[in-house]
């Protein structure tokens, strides 16, 4: 990257690999600050209330929920693209960031990746769990020789989707672990208890460091980035082909792809704004994440945020362009119907809020940042209840159309993902490294991670 | 720093490794087992009567045809299971007085049928019809098994969806001419010939439309 | 060395390269795995790295707290293998993913859906190509490990002392003894002449 | 002329202008005769030859624009190049008069007896006809050439004067500019090659032709550094990273056009509905079929292989073979989109098709080559020049 005089820097100076090293890792080993019992205490509740909501679900299946027909996908399916959205930007931020050589990402990223990796384990719950016969389900979603002969319908999106998501899930926990190694091994050499150096003994593997490892280490990172920046976009491409590849108007447009990619990115780079930006805060890491972060991530969240609300004109458009009456009603009963107000409140989180980000003075205020990370994630949520819901609630035969309320086990299963997701990052944030030690210590003394990565590329 | 683990972590690190491996391979092969066995299926159980009726008896010991009993067979989804006026039909003269049929007449004094136990019990999903299999030329045999060797009746198939769906993709294996249906002990000299032939002459559907999902689920 | 790890005594997978014959009458004392030296500065370790090279010693490796790729060209390792293992698994992943889409659709239940071609080639793309990430990342990351050498816990060098700084700010170079110009004396002489601020002997 | 170490060749720019329009100028001849002899077939391969040279300055506009918000080396080196293509603006704007003549010879809803009988098409009328579609694609030249202008001069003004303000400026131009460049090019994008089809929509057209104008851009820039570095201008300033990083954007590009076809193809093949897959029934059949198949193969596959590996995208010698390639493949891209409209069922290529981008191509080259000669190669004065230039070990 060029140097920019009126940029702020990505780490605070007068750090040295020791002091990086001693204080990240003080996160990690000192005592554990009674905050943290009362965060996890709360998440760890709101988690029990997912389990409660799963082991209804097991007896009752989904007969708990709102959904009938003709809405048949509910706020099951809202919860979980807007999950599976919100993961995107971790790896986003460690993959193609370190493609670009964007130095600016290594402080963030690990945490970035922990909240991918949360988010696609929320996102998972609704994925299993709305099959209403999980028993079932082995069948109809994993191609194995079962008794009856039969396999997946491969022709189908949702099996995409099985296989997207579930590659997703593997390849960003194995990105995650190997990100964390070398780390393991700095807390192996700090860790005073002999439970942690064992513990963290084992998760390091007999990481030494040696030029080898390194060499190794950078290469199979530098794929990953390689393979996960793909990756993460043919995930929510398929999470888009989910409905695009059906022919429901609101659904079957051929945007989908890009407008949902760009959305993931939109609402995962606005979660990581809302979470950074009071962990910065409670660990005073305000000298690793630097306002520099927040304002390219709010460039970012400007960017992606236009090209969602270029989808949502277009949808406009070729509805009209078409001169197909579905699509056309389709459109007037997503501004007009019963659910209309939805629509304008998502325009309002979604296009309007947004677009303070174009002001110098907002992208430099943190709290007017966090405000409208806020606001984009409530918007994005939005956005996808419009696409099912509206869309579905009324198609083609009025006299199948009908209207959809959540019942309150929809609403504690979506409440309990937040719980788990909050008490898995609680957890993370206690017991493992949330910035890139080795990477902050090569930083430190010019050593880039990325620059270096970059040569190293086949 | 002092070393924290002893010198044989390392091979145990990388046994574990290939033992999760080996371990995972295992459950899953164990599942398959278990899911194809006897203890899942009841492929070869018997089912406790309320008489204990032989078909090795009254079919290889009097040869009785199967007909005489399951009289629906060739008109109707069901086989039929025998009103208990049809074994009074015989047995209000042999054995009348056994007290192993005391059910049986019981049944018949007070006109409340016998509690017969399913043998084969198909899924309710499954919509399954005798009288089509019978009229394209599927002999008893085929799912029933050798019934007349049965001293109690047990089920032959497993009854899981492999095993209809093997005969469907290829019926010809088990095709048998019209006036062979009951007979459970012919075999074709040549089943290849016959069974294509047959196929022919009965207008059997194509594998694909004998394999779609609303052949059996409707 | 406690008693029981010497009952378990095995080799240690060398860090690199092949064991050259031992110097016959040398007189290495029997458990000698290396000599190590710390240095305070990355520069210093890569002056030291060349300086060795230059004195013959062939089987030496060097432990950074973050990667230096100076030291990587300075030690003399070949380029990684990981990109080829990626390769593969990519492939094979790929037609595994395809192939499977095919075998299930094609022979093993081919099913008239909406009236699409079996062989629907159109909509296994997307699987295709998740089975190619999948297979290719998987191969990464355990070429990586093996290549590595890892799961290996239990490791001479850990032995060190103040070999933990490895992981914050201090710089190690180790020549082994394994090494064909390792003689115990003159290596640990050498090895002080390079500027490290300790120098001392690693035990198997 | 600015004294710059990195004056612009002018000899060997004016000879290669010179070449353009002569080439440029046959070629024209030769293709207005066709349009005395074929008018129907003029106009429907002057499209094509217009949407092409179009997608080259507007390219080059648009990734000008993305380097002024990333920043970034790659961008300062070949940023003259960008912007001596997309100063060409007004010319291509000419360009397109020719078209406005032949509108009921392309589009069906320009004809008032087809319209008539459609209900879709007199459901459109009000934003497809003659005088609205020249009014927005006039808007839509104009400002596409003021955002060019704007981003020129500002560029211009730091070759005069170094002024600390100015890369900022210029940010603030590039932000809006490749947003309101965006929603231009799907107007345009619709109204120049979607309404060919009467019936037929696909909401992902507009991305899709910006994903191939990045391409045409790109592969287009290319040529013209490998250009530069043979005549000996650019030697010493364009490194392998700088080349890396290039053949890295146009790999990135090519994914993403490949990304945007096939999204908008298994939307439709799945969907399968009457009014969408009429599209893409006339391209793979009747001949149309292979020309699909070449597509997928050379404007994806081919150079998809190539521009992974790292050695090819480190020499511009090899990497200019991909980018003429791709350039070309933009051609038959466009082709692809718009002629099968005309001919459905049947492939045909028709001579017209091939002298008019020629003709377009030639002039054009001849223009932008002026431009290139009126400034220095390099943004001399740009701050971040000597970072961007620094020679790197390893580099």
């Amino acid at each position: 990257m060029s140097a920019n005089a009126d940029r702020p820097p990505v780490i605070a100076p007068g750090y040295t690999p020791a002091t990086v090293t001693d204080k990240i890792s003080a996160v990690v080993l000192n005592k554990t600050p009674r905050w943290w019992y009362v965060g996890f205490a709360i998440s760890f509740l709101a988690a029990q209330l997912l389990f409660i909501t799963i082991a209804k679900l097991l007896v009752l299946t989904v007969g708990i929920w709102g959904i009938n027909i003709p809405v048949a996908w509910g706020i099951d399916i809202v919860n979980f693209v807007w999950w599976i959205g919100i993961g995107h930007a971790g790896t986003l931020i460690s993959a193609i960031l370190l493609l670009l050589r964007q130095t600016w990402r290594t402080s963030i990223n690990r945490f970035a990746e922990a909240m991918t990796l949360f988010a696609v384990a929320a996102a998972a719950q609704f994925v299993l769990f709305h099959t209403g016969r999980q028993w079932l389900a082995v069948y109809w979603l994993f191609p194995y020789p079962n008794t009856m002969g039969v396999w997946p319908q491969f022709r189908s999106p949702l099996m995409w989707d099985v296989f997207a998501v579930s590659t997703y899930a593997t390849i960003s926990a194995l990105f995650w672990f190997v990100g964390l190694i070398p780390d393991l091994a700095t807390l192996r050499d700090r860790s005073k208890h002999w439970f942690g150096k064992i513990t963290y003994g084992m998760l390091a593997m007999g990481w030494r460091g040696s030029a080898r490892h390194w060499h190794n280490y950078e290469t199979a990172s530098l794929l990953l980035a390689g393979l996960a920046t793909p990756l993460v976009v043919s995930v929510h491409t398929v999470v888009s082909f989910d409905f695009a590849v059906g022919i429901i108007p609101g659904w079957h447009a051929t945007i989908f792809p890009p407008y949902f990619v760009a959305g993931a990115i939109y609402s995962g780079f606005a979660m990581v704004m809302t979470l950074a930006i009071p962990l910065r805060k409670v660990f005073g890491l305000e000298d690793f994440i630097t306002m520099r972060h927040l304002q390219n991530m709010a460039k970012i969240m400007l960017a992606t945020g236009l090209i969602v609300a270029y989808g949502y004109g277009i949808e406009l458009f070729m509805a009209w362009y078409s001169g197909n009456t579905f699509e056309q009603y389709m459109i007037h009963n997503r501004i007009l119907g019963p659910y209309g107000w939805i629509w304008l409140l998502l325009l309002l989180c979604n296009v309007l809020t947004p677009q303070f980000l174009w002001l110098k003075k907002v992208r430099n205020s943190v709290l007017g940042l966090f405000f409208i990370s806020i606001i984009v994630n409530i918007g994005m949520w939005l956005e996808r209840f419009v696409i099912i819901v509206t869309s579905l609630h009324r198609d083609f035969l009025p006299s199948s159309w009908g209207m959809y309320t959540p019942t309150r086990w929809d609403w504690s299963f979506f409440v309990g993902t937040l719980g788990l997701f909050f008490s898995l990052m609680f957890l993370f944030i206690r017991f493992l490294p949330v910035i890139s030690i080795f990477e902050m210590r090569g930083i430190t003394t010019g050593h880039d991670f990325e620059e270096q990565a970059g040569e190293v590329k086949p | 720093m002092s070393q924290i683990f002893n010198r044989s972590t390392n091979a145990i690190a990388r046994l574990s490794i290939w033992g999760a491996v080996f371990i995972l391979g295992g459950v899953g092969w164990a599942a398959s087992i278990l899911n194809r066995s006897a203890y899942n299926t009841n492929q070869g159980v018997t089912v406790k009567q309320p008489v204990p009726f032989g078909h090795e008896h009254h079919v290889a010991g009097l040869g009785i045809d199967c007909r005489y009993c399951h009289s629906f067979v060739e008109k109707s989804a069901s086989a039929g299971i025998p009103p208990t006026a049809t074994c009074i039909n015989c047995h209000k003269l042999i054995w009348s007085d056994s007290p192993m049929l005391e059910p049986v007449r019981e049944s018949f004094r007070t006109g409340k049928p016998l509690n017969w136990r399913k043998v084969y019990d198909l899924p309710d999903f499954v919509y399954f019809d005798h009288s089509i299999h019978v009229a394209k030329g599927v002999g008893c045999v085929s799912c029933h098994g050798r019934v007349d060797k049965m001293r109690l009746t047990a089920q032959f198939p497993s009854l899981q969806m492999e095993w209809c769906i093997a005969c469907h993709r290829n019926p010809e294996k088990f095709l048998r001419p019209k006036d062979r249906i009951f007979d459970l002990t012919w075999a074709a000299a040549d089943q290849e010939t016959l069974g294509r032939d047959l196929a022919k002459q009965n207008h059997l559907r194509s594998t694909v439309a004998l394999t779609n999902c609303s052949t059996c689920h409707r | 060395m406690s008693v029981l790890s010497r009952l378990f005594a095995r080799h240690v997978k060398p860090e690199f390269g092949k064991p050259g014959p031992r110097q016959e009458g040398g007189d290495l004392p029997p458990h000698l795995y290396g000599v190590i030296a710390e240095f305070g500065k990355p520069e210093t370790l890569v002056h030291a790295v060349h300086a060795t090279r230059k004195e013959g010693y062939q089987v030496i490796e060097a432990y950074t707290p973050y990667p230096i790729e100076e030291l990587h060209d300075a030690i003399g390792h070949g380029p990684s293998r990981v990109p080829l293992l990626v390769l593969i698994g990519g492939i094979v992943g790929g037609l595994f993913g395809f192939f499977l889409q095919y075998w299930t659709s094609v022979v093993a239940y081919p099913l008239n859906v909406g009236g699409r071609p079996y062989n629907s080639w159109v909509s296994f793309i997307p699987i295709t190509f998740e089975c190619t990430i999948l297979f290719a990342g998987i191969a990464a990351v355990l070429g990586m490990l093996v290549l590595n050498g890892l799961p290996m816990p239990y490791h001479p060098v850990f032995s060190v002392p103040r070999f933990q700084l490895a992981s914050r700010d201090r710089y190690f170079l180790l020549i082994l003894a394994r090494d064909p110009r390792f003689r115990a004396g003159d290596t640990f002489r050498f090895m002080e002449t390079l500027g490290a601020s300790l120098v001392s002997d690693v035990e198997d | 002329m600015t004294e710059s170490p990195w004056a612009p060749p002018l000899a060997d720019l004016a000879v290669l202008g010179r070449r353009g329009l002569v080439v440029g100028a046959l070629a024209g001849v030769v293709s207005a005769a066709g349009l005395v002899l074929n008018p129907a077939q003029f106009y429907r391969s002057y499209l094509v030859a217009f949407v092409f040279v179009l997608g080259v300055a507007l390219g080059s506009l648009a990734i000008s624009m993305l380097h002024h918000m990333s920043g970034g080396a790659w961008g300062l080196v070949i940023r003259r190049i960008l912007e001596a293509s997309s100063r060409t603006l007004p010319l291509v704007a000419l360009f397109a008069v020719p078209l406005l003549f032949g509108l009921r010879h392309l589009y069906p809803w320009a004809d008032p007896a087809r319209v008539a009988g459609d209900e879709i098409l007199r459901h459109r009328a009000i934003y497809m006809n003659p005088t609205f579609f020249t009014v927005r694609l006039a808007v839509c030249l104009l400002l596409w050439t003021v955002f060019a202008q704007a981003l020129s001069r500002l560029s211009k003004k730091q070759d005069d004067a170094p002024a600390p303000g100015l890369e900022r400026r210029m940010q603030l131009v590039a932000a809006p500019g490749l947003a309101v460049y965006c929603l231009l090019v799907t107007i345009a994008s619709v109204d120049l090659l979607m309404s060919l089809d009467p019936h037929w929509y696909s909401a992902i057209y507009g991305v899709y032709v910006v994903g191939g104008q990045a391409i045409s851009g790109m592969a287009f820039t290319l040529l013209v550094s490998l250009f530069l570095v043979r005549k000996g201008a650019m030697r010493g300033v364009l490194q392998p990273r700088h080349v890396h990083d290039l053949g890295n954007l146009l790999l990135a590009f090519t994914m993403l056009w490949a990304y945007f076809a096939l999204s908008q193809f298994l939307i439709i093949w799945s969907g399968n509905l009457p009014e969408e897959i009429g599209f893409f029934h006339d391209r793979l059949g009747g001949g149309w079929g292979v020309l699909s198949v070449f597509l997928a193969l050379f404007h994806f596959a081919v150079p998809f292989v190539f521009l992974l590996s790292r050695d090819f995208k480190r020499d511009i010698g090899k990497l200019a073979w991909a980018a003429g390639l791709l350039l070309f493949m933009r051609w038959v891209d466009l082709f692809w989109l718009a002629s099968p409209a005309f001919h459905p069922g049947r492939l045909s290529v028709h001579w017209l098709d091939l002298t008019t981008p020629v003709a377009l191509f030639g002039l054009w080259l001849a223009a932008f080559a002026r431009e290139l000669g009126t400034r220095s190669l390099l943004p001399a004065n740009d701050p971040n020049l000597a970072v961007a230039l620094e020679v790197h070990a390893h580099g």
